[in-house]
C-alpha cells in the first residue's frame, strides 16, 4: 500500500518531544540580522509516527537480508551482524575523531591491524583506509600515479588508458585528475585487445586502468605481460578492486604487478552497502608510489599508534576528506576480515568463483546464451538475452524486471556496454546451491511465460509497491522536494 | 567456513555440474607463478565470540569523560530510534537503488531527505550526499567551475575563516584540474572576513566565493554583504554550513539578495555518532537552475503504470556510470545509511526540536566560556556574535594543555595552532547540549589547575 | 509469498561456523551411556539463511511499530526505542543474577527507583517486581490475600468474587490459590451490581477481584462502597492493574481502598508486548498484605542496594522464579517512567481517555451502537455489531477480519463475553487524531461493503499472507511440529 | 509531552467532538475525593538524553570480569544476529498472536521453536514457553498432577539434587492445591541419587518423580534407572534439562524404557543474556498423550481457504481466556521475544553447533576443576560424571572466598552453603565456551592467594 509522506504525516507543532531539550534557550545574543525569520519546512510527527513511516517504508526495499540479490559487481554478500554491532560498541562511537591518539589506542589498533591484512592479502607494500568509497580510492591512486610522475618532472604524460567494458568511475577519475582517457577494445575472447593496448602505449601514457578479473567476469590471463609493457613505457598500473573478491588470497594485484589498488571493502570485506554508502576505498599502495600515500595513515611506533600525516609523508597527495576516513565502516570491515582470517580469505574467491561457474552452467544447460562460454567465470559472469529479444520479444530488462515479481534483485543489466542485452550475473560465496538453483527456475519460468504472453512479461513487475516508473517524466518535469501539497 | 553454506555434498554436486574435479581447476587461467600466494601475515581466523571480547576490550580501552572539542565533529544526542531503524537490514543491506520497483523504502527516504535538506537550507534542490564535509566542499568548487559559465579563470576565494581541513581535502581532489583556491585573509580582531577585504578583487573574474557560517572559529560571517558582493562581482557562492546552526541562524537561501548559488556542508550533527570521525555524511544543496550540474545522486517523485506515485533515481546522465568521462563526478557510492540516519533524525526533532537543540548548544557554549574566561590566564579572543562554538586563549601554548587535559579525560578544545601558528595560545572550544554543568565544573576546575603553575 | 520452513532450507552439515568453537572437544570422560546417540533433529543452516528467514517472517507480522493496533484491554501503545537499547547496555546484560550486590548496584538502583515510583503512583506502601507477567502478578496477590487469612487463622474464606466480565486469568488465578470463584453479575449501567454483591460478600470471603476501569471500559463509581462492604466483611480488595493506562496517576488504586495490586507493566508501563512476552506483573502492596510480599525485592540501606528475601520477610509468600524477575523489563519499564515523570504519567490517562472519547463519539455519529452510550469511556470502550450481524450478516469476527486488509489490527473481539458481537477497542494516548479518523473510516467501508456484498467482507481477510486459517483441523489433527517431510 | 502526538489544535478539535470543555472533564465519573492525588515522590520527566547518561553511568559501574558462576543462569555467546534480528519492531512490538493472519511471522517462528524443542528434548510436542525455569517445574507438577488419572495423592518426589530456587518457586505456586513435594536425599559421596534410596516408596501413590539432569550440582543422575523405577510405579517422570546438555546428554525423550512423560527446564543457555536474572523462559516437551494437559500456548499448522499453508494457536480450549476456571493454568502472557531469541540462536548452531558448544562447556570446566584441585585447601567434592559444571570444596567457608574474590572483579561459582549447612565450603563452578585459559589462570591464582592465608 501508498507510504504517505513523512511531512503529509505532520501537524504544526509536533515533534518528538523526549528527543530534545525542554526548554528553549535565549538567543538574544546573536543579533537579528543572522537569525532565521521563518521556520524551516520539517516534518513535525511524533516518535511513534516516525519508527512506524521508516520501518514499513523499509519493508519495501529488497535487500541480501531478505532476497537473493545477484547484482553483477556488486558483490551483495552476507554482511555479517557481529560486523555491525561490534563497530557500533560504545567506546567507538562516542569518540571525537580529534581526541589525541593516546586515548584511543584500541579503534587505531583495529585499523593499522586493518592495514596490515589489506596490504599482505593484496600484495603490495602499504596500505591508507583514507578514501571513502571505490571511486575515492580511484581518484585516489590516479592522483599518486600522476604525482609520481610530476615528482619525476616526467610530464607528458597526459592519457590513461581504460578498457571499453571498464566501470564508468575508471574514465570519470581519470578526467578528474587531470587525464585524457584512451580507450582500447576487449578482444573476441574477453581479454585486453594487446594489438590495440601496444598501439595505445607510449610516452604519454601515464598509467592503465585495470579490472582484474574484467568486468566482462574473466581472469586477463596476460596480466604479466601488459605489467611488463606499460611499465617498460614508464607508465603505472592502477587495479580496480570492485571484482576483488573473486581472487582474494588466490591471486594477488601486487603479484600481478599492479602499482596501487583500491579495495572497495563494502564489496570484499562485507561492509553494508547501506542503500547506497557508506563505502570504504582502501588504497593499496607499491613501491613506486609510496611517497605519495594519502593521508592520514595509522602508523606504530614503540608500540603505540599513531595517524601519520603529512609530516610523515610529506610528498603525500594529501587528505581526501576532514577526518581519517569511514572509521566505523573500517572497523566493520576489520570484524569480517578477522573472522575469515588466512583459510577464509581465499575460500571467498573458491566459493564465489564455484557459485559462478555452477550458476552459468546451469543457465548453458537451459539455453541461455552465456557470453564467453570457453572461459572460466570469475565470480560473475554474463548471459546475453540478444536471441530472447529478437524470437521473444523481451529484453534483459524485461526479464530483470520479472524476476523482482519472483523474489530475486535482478542481476545488472546492460553492463558491460558492449554485449547487447547482458545481464552481469554474481551470486556470491555466501548463497546456498539451492538457491542458485532456484534462479535457474524463475529464468526458465519467465522465458515459458514470455513464450506464451510476451506482454505480459513486459509488465512486470506486478508484485511490487509500484510497477514501472515514468522515467522520462521525472526527469523532465523534476520533482525533488515536498512543497506543502497535502497527500 | 565462516560464512559459506556449501556442504561436501553440496560441493560434489556443483563440480560435477560444472565438469572440473576441484575447485582449484576453476582457477586454471591464472598464470600458475600468481596462484596461492600464502598469506603467512593474515592471522588464523577466529569466531564471533574471540572477536567480540577483542573489540569489546579495545573499545573498553578508549572510553573518554566529557567532550569539549568540535572543530568540525559535534557530539550530540542520537535518539535510539535513529540507529535502531536504520540498521534494519533492508536499510542496511540494501544496494543503491537502481531497481526503483524493489527500492521505493530508500528512494522515498531519500526524496523526504531531500525535501528536509532544501528545506533546512532554504533552497531549491538537494542530492543524496556525498562523502563528507570536506570533500563535499571540493565537490561544490568543481560545480560552480561547472555551472559558472561566465567565469573562465578557475579562480575560487576561500576566506582563512573556512575549516582548513576542507580546504586541505578541496586542494587535493581539485587541484588537478586548473582551479585555484585563493586565501581571503580574515580580520584578526573578529575572526570573520571584512566586506571590504573582498575589494581587491573588485571587476575580476572569480568563479565562486566560499563562506562559511559559522566559520572555523565559531564566529557568525556577515553573510547578506559578502553574498551580495560575490554575485554583483559574477562569482557565485558557496555555502558551508553547519546544519544544526540553520535550525536558528539564517539560512543559505536567504543570504543577500538572492541567496546563495550551493550550500554544502558536513551532516554529522544530524543524528550520525562521532565515530572516530566517520562515516559522516556531506550534504549539497543548490539553486533549482544548477541541479543538472550538481554531482552525486538524486531522487525525483513520479508515476508508474497504473499513475501511482512512486520515487527513482533521476538525472541520472549526469553520472558516471551513464556519461563515463564527462560526468559531473566520479562519485557512485556516496553515504546512503548515514542519509537515512539523518532523515530520521530530522523527523524525530523536526523544526522545532532542532531550534531548542541548537539553543542549547548555544547557551551551554555561552556559559562554558563565560566561565572560563574567569580563569586567570584565559581570555576571549574574538569579538563579535558567534554560534556555539568559540575560540579561548590561553596565556601559554595551548597543545601541552590539551594533551594534559585528555590525559585526565577532559577534551579542552581544539588547538588552532595547528593550523596556524599566530593561534598557538587557541583553543577552540564547544559545549553542545550533551554537556551538563558538572561537565562544565570538571572542565573549569581541570584547566585551572593546569594553569595555576607557571607557564 | 510462502516461506519455507527453516528446516526445509537445510543441508545435512551446514551450521553458522562462525557460532561455535572451530573444533570438537573430547567427551571421552561422560561414559557412553550418559551420551546422546543420534543427534537431534535441528535446522542445518548457514548465517545467512537465518537472517534472512527471520527477517522475511517478521514481515508478516502487523506490530506496533507498523500498524494501528486497537486491541483492547492489551494498552498497544508506542514501546520506546531507548528502553529497548538502554536495558540491553553490556553492563546489565552481562551481570550474572548471582553476582554480589556489591557489583551491581547500578542495576539494583534502577529497580529501587522503579519500585518507589511504582508505589507512589498506585499509592500502595510497597512493591515487589518479582512476578515475571500479569497473570503471576495475579498469582502472587491472591497467594498474599490467603497468606494473610492464615497468618490470622481465619480459614473458613474459601471463596473470590469475580464479576462476570473479568479477565479470564481472575478465576484460573483463584482456583489456583484453591479458592472457589463466586462471579457476580454486572448492572446494566456497567458498574458492578451492587445488590448481587452484597448477597455475595460474606464470612465466606476471602476478598474480591475487580479491574478498575472495568473490562467494559467505564470506571467502577462505587468503588468506595465496595472497598467499605468488603473490608467489613473481612474481605480484602485485589486489583487488576490491566487498565491502569486509564488512571495513571489521575487515581489510585490504594485512594480507592484496594489492598493489593498487580500492573502489567507491559502495557502501562510501555515495555515491548514481543509477540507474547515477556511482561512483567509487579505488585503494589498495601498496608495488610505487607508481611506477606513476594521475594525477591530490593531493599536500600545506608545508600547500599541489596536483595530482600526470606530474613527480611519472613512471612513472604516466597519466590516466584529462580532468580529476581524479568530484569531486563523492568529496567525498560523503568527508563519509560523516568521519561514520562510525574506530569507524564497523568497525561498518559488523559490522553488515552481523550482518545477513547474521540473515537467513541466518532464512532457512534457514524451510527455504530456504542455499549453504555451514557458512560463515559476510559481508555477503552466496546461497540456492539449485534444490529450489523442481524440486517447484513457480517459478525464482528468478519469486522475484524477485513480491518487488517485495511491496515489496522483487529480490537479485541468477542470479549467480555457478556456483550454479543462486540469489539473492545483501546486506541491508547501515542495515536494521533488522524489515525483515529482513519479507523473510523474503515468501519464505515466495511459497512457499506457489506451493504453491497456481504460475502465479499466474510470473506476476508485478501490481502494477508495467509487467508482464514482451518482452526478446527489445526485443533483436531494436531501439527505441532516438522517431522521431516519436504517443503 | 513525550510520546503523545496530540498538539493545541487536535485537543480543542477532539474536545468539541466529545462536546466537553476539557480533558478533566472526561475523569466526572471519578469520585471527587479520589481524584489528581499529585505524585510528589516522582520526580519530573528527564529528556531520552539525561536517561541515557544515568544509565550508561550506572551500567558501567556493574561491569565486572571472567564469570566462574553458572547455578541455573549460563554466560554463553549470543550472536549477533539473534538480537539484531529479535528487535525488530515486528517481533518486538506485536502482541500474542490470537489474529493468525496478521502473525504468521511470530506463528510460523513458534511452530519451528516447537519443532527444535521437541527435537532437542527427544519429545513429541512443546509449548510456546513459559516465565522461566523455576515457575516451569512448578507447572510440570500440576500437569503432572492433572495428567496422572491413576493417582490421587497429589505427591511429587523431588530429590535434594534438584535446584532449590526451583523447589522454592515450585513450593510457592503449587502450595495450595493439595499437592505436597517430598524430598529424595542423594547419596552424599556422589551427590546424585541412588535409585536404591528410592524403594522405600515402592507400591506407594506418587503422581511424579522429578529427575534433574545434569543435577544441581553438575553430575550426571542415573536417569534411565530413576525413569524406569518411576513409571513401573505408576509415577509420571518430569525432567529438568540444560537444554545446551541435550545436545550432547542423552535426552528425556529417551531415558529409561518409555521416556520422561515432561521436560521442562531454563532455557536461557539458548542465547539469552544473562541480564541479571531475566527475562529468560522456561520450556516445556511432552509427550503425545499428555498434550492437552499442557499449560501455555501450543502453535499449529493448518492450511487456510485456500489450502496454503498457515499457523495458528490451537488447542486453546486449555486456556484461560477461554476456559477460565477450569483452565490448565492461569499463564496468559508468556517468553514469546525471548523464544524469538532462542529460535534465532538454535538455528544458528544446530545440532552441530551445539554440540561444539556444549563441548567447550564441559572441556573449560574439566579444564578449570583439575586446576582448583591443585590448589593447596582445594578438593573435588562429589565422585561420577558430571557435565559443565562441578563442586569444589574449600578448606573454609566458601560465602567470604566468594565475597574476597568478587571484589577482586572474578565472580568464583556459587557457594552451595546458602542452601544446604553442610555444604558451606562447597563452591559449584562453571566454565563455559566464553571463558579462556587467561580467565582460568586470573581464577586460579585469586583463589590460591586468597587461601594462601590461613584460615
Amino acid at each position: 500500500s501508498q507510504e504517505s509522506l513523512i511531512f503529509d504525516l505532520g501537524r504544526s507543532g509536533r515533534y518528538a518531544r523526549a528527543q530534545a531539550p525542554a526548554e528553549h534557550a535565549d538567543l538574544a545574543d546573536i543579533p537579528a540580522e543572522f537569525r532565521r525569520k521563518q521556520r524551516a519546512v520539517m516534518p513535525e510527527v511524533s516518535e511513534l509516527q516516525v519508527v512506524r513511516h521508516y520501518t514499513r517504508l523499509s519493508q519495501k526495499n529488497f535487500s541480501i537480508d531478505t532476497n537473493f540479490y545477484p547484482l553483477g559487481s556488486c558483490t551483495m554478500k552476507y554482511n555479517p551482524r557481529a560486523c555491525n554491532s561490534l563497530a557500533m560498541l560504545p567506546g567507538f562511537l562516542d569518540r571525537h575523531p580529534h581526541a589525541p591518539d593516546s586515548t584511543g589506542q584500541g579503534f587505531l589498533a583495529c585499523l593499522y591491524d586493518l592495514q596490515e591484512m589489506l596490504a599482505e592479502v593484496t600484495g603490495m607494500k602499504t596500505v591508507s583506509l583514507a578514501p571513502m568509497a571505490g571511486a575515492q580510492g580511484e581518484f585516489a591512486g590516479v592522483a599518486m600515479i600522476r604525482a609520481y610522475h610530476d615528482a619525476r618532472g616526467d610530464d607528458g604524460r597526459t592519457e590513461i588508458i581504460v578498457p571499453d567494458a571498464a566501470h564508468g568511475t575508471n574514465p570519470a577519475t581519470a578526467v578528474m585528475c587531470g587525464y585524457k582517457v584512451r580507450e582500447i577494445p576487449t578482444a573476441a575472447d574477453g581479454d585486453v585487445d594487446m594489438a590495440a593496448l601496444k598501439e595505445a602505449v607510449g610516452p604519454q601514457t601515464a598509467g592503465i586502468m585495470l579490472t582484474n578479473p574484467s568486468t566482462v567476469g574473466v581472469f586477463e590471463r596476460r596480466i604479466q605481460e601488459i605489467a611488463t609493457l606499460v611499465h617498460e613505457a614508464g607508465g603505472l598500473l592502477y587495479y580496480d578492486g570492485a571484482n576483488l573478491n573473486a581472487i582474494l588470497g588466490k591471486v594477488r594485484p601486487g603479484d600481478m604487478g599492479f602499482d596501487v589498488i583500491h579495495i572497495n571493502l563494502h564489496k570484499t570485506f562485507s561492509t553494508p552497502h547501506g542503500g547506497g554508502g557508506p563505502g570504504a576505498g582502501a588504497i593499496g599502495v607499491g613501491e613506486r608510489l609510496l611517497p605519495h600515500t594519502p593521508i592520514p595513515q595509522v602508523g606504530r611506533d614503540n608500540g603505540q599508534y599513531y595517524w601519520r600525516t603529512e609530516k610523515d609523508i610529506p610528498q603525500t597527495i594529501g587528505r581526501l576528506s576532514a577526518f581519517g576516513g569511514n572509521a566505523g565502516v573500517l572497523l566493520r570491515a576489520y570484524v569480517y576480515a578477522r573472522m575469515l582470517g588466512r583459510d577464509g580469505m581465499t575460500r571467498v574467491a573458491e566459493f564465489a568463483t564455484l557459485n559462478a561457474n555452477y550458476l552459468m552452467t546451469r543457465l548453458k544447460a537451459e539455453g541461455f546464451q552465456v557470453w564467453l562460454p570457453e572461459r572460466r567465470a570469475s565470480h560473475e559472469f554474463i548471459i546475453s538475452l540478444k536471441g530472447e529479444a529478437k524470437e521473444l520479444g523481451v529484453t534483459a530488462g524485461d526479464f530483470a524486471k520479472r524476476l523482482l515479481d519472483l523474489g530475486y534483485h535482478a542481476p545488472t543489466a546492460y553492463f558491460p556496454l558492449l554485449v547487447p542485452e547482458c545481464l552481469l550475473i554474481e551470486p556470491t560465496e555466501t548463497e546456498t546451491v539451492d538457491d542458485l538453483d532456484g534462479f535457474v527456475q524463475a529464468m526458465v519460468t519467465i522465458r515459458e511465460e514470455a513464450r506464451q504472453d510476451k506482454d505480459f512479461v513486459k509488465g512486470a513487475p506486478y508484485n511490487m509497491p509500484v510497477r514501472r516508473l515514468d522515467e522520462v517524466k521525472a526527469a523532465k518535469e523534476l520533482d525533488l522536494k515536498w512543497q506543502g501539497e497535502a497527500s | 567456513m565462516p560464512f559459506i553454506p556449501h556442504t561436501d555434498e553440496d560441493i560434489r554436486r556443483m563440480l560435477a555440474e560444472v565438469g572440473v574435479d576441484s575447485i582449484n581447476a576453476l582457477f586454471d587461467e591464472v598464470p600458475s607463478d600468481l596462484i596461492d600466494p600464502g598469506l603467512p601475515g593474515i592471522p588464523e581466523g577466529v569466531s564471533e565470540m574471540e572477536i567480540a571480547r577483542e573489540m569489546n576490550e579495545r573499545a573498553a580501552g578508549d572510553m573518554l569523560g566529557p567532550c569539549f572539542l568540535g572543530a568540525g565533529a559535534y557530539r550530540h544526542h542520537v535518539p535510539a530510534a535513529v540507529w535502531e531503524i536504520t540498521t534494519r537490514g533492508e536499510y542496511y543491506s540494501a544496494y543503491t537503488p537502481y531497481q526503483a520497483e524493489a527500492s521505493q523504502g530508500t528512494l522515498q527516504l531519500i526524496y523526504e531527505y531531500q525535501s528536509m535538506m532544501s528545506g533546512l537550507m532554504g533552497m531549491d534542490a538537494s542530492n543524496a550526499s556525498l562523502y563528507d564535509g570536506g570533500s563535499a566542499l571540493a565537490e561544490a568548487v568543481l560545480m560552480a567551475v561547472r555551472a559558472n559559465r561566465k567565469s573562465k579563470s578557475g579562480r575560487i576565494l576561500v576566506p582563512d575563516t573556512v575549516n582548513p581541513m576542507y580546504c586541505d581535502a578541496t586542494r587535493t581532489i581539485v587541484g588537478n584540474q586548473g582551479i585555484s583556491l585563493e586565501t581571503v585573509a580574515s580580520n584578526a580582531d573578529t575572526g570573520a572576513v571584512d566586506v571590504e577585504t573582498l575589494k581587491q578583487w573588485d571587476g575580476e573574474d572569480i568563479a565562486a566565493l566560499v563562506i562559511q557560517q559559522p566559520n572555523w572559529f565559531g564566529r557568525l560571517e556577515e553573510a547578506q554583504a559578502l553574498t551580495d558582493w560575490a554575485q554583483r562581482n559574477g562569482a557565485l557562492v558557496i555555502a558551508v554550513v553547519n546544519p544544526t546552526a540553520m535550525a536558528v541562524l539564517t539560512p543559505p537561501g536567504e543570504w543577500g539578495e538572492n541567496g546563495a548559488d550551493i550550500a554544502c556542508g558536513e551532516g554529522q550533527p544530524l543524528g550520525i555518532p562521532l565515530s572516530s570521525g566517520g562515516p559522516y555524511f556531506g550534504f549539497m544543496c543548490c539553486r533549482k537552475a544548477h541541479v543538472r550540474q550538481m554531482p552525486g545522486r538524486i531522487v525525483g517523485r513520479t508515476v508508474d503504470l497504473e499513475g501511482r506515485t512512486g520515487y527513482t533515481l533521476t538525472l541520472q546522465a549526469r553520472e558516471q556510470h551513464i556519461r563515463r568521462n564527462k560526468a559531473t563526478s566520479n562519485i557512485c557510492t556516496n553515504q546512503g545509511l548515514m542519509v537515512t540516519a539523518a532523515t530520521i533524525y530530522l523527523s524525530l526533532l523536526g523544526a522545532e526540536g532542532l531550534e531548542r537543540v541548537a539553543g542549547q548548544c548555544h547557551a551551554n557554549t555561552r556559559k562554558l566560556t563565560e566561565r572560563l574566561a574567569d580563569i586567570k590566564g584565559v581570555s576571549l579572543r574574538f569579538d563579535g556574535p558567534y554560534f556555539h562554538e568559540r575560540v579561548i586563549e590561553l596565556d601559554r601554548p595551548a597543545e601541552p594543555v590539551f594533551q594534559q587535559l585528555a590525559s585526565q579525560g577532559v577534551l579542552a578544545g581544539y588547538p588552532l595552532g595547528r593550523h596556524d601558528k599566530r593561534l598557538g595560545n587557541a583553543l577552540l572550544v564547544c559545549a553542545t547540549e550533551t554537556v551538563t554543568d558538572a561537565d562544565i565544573d570538571r572542565f573549569v576546575d581541570a584547566l585551572s589547575h593546569a594553569l595555576a603553575k607557571a607557564a
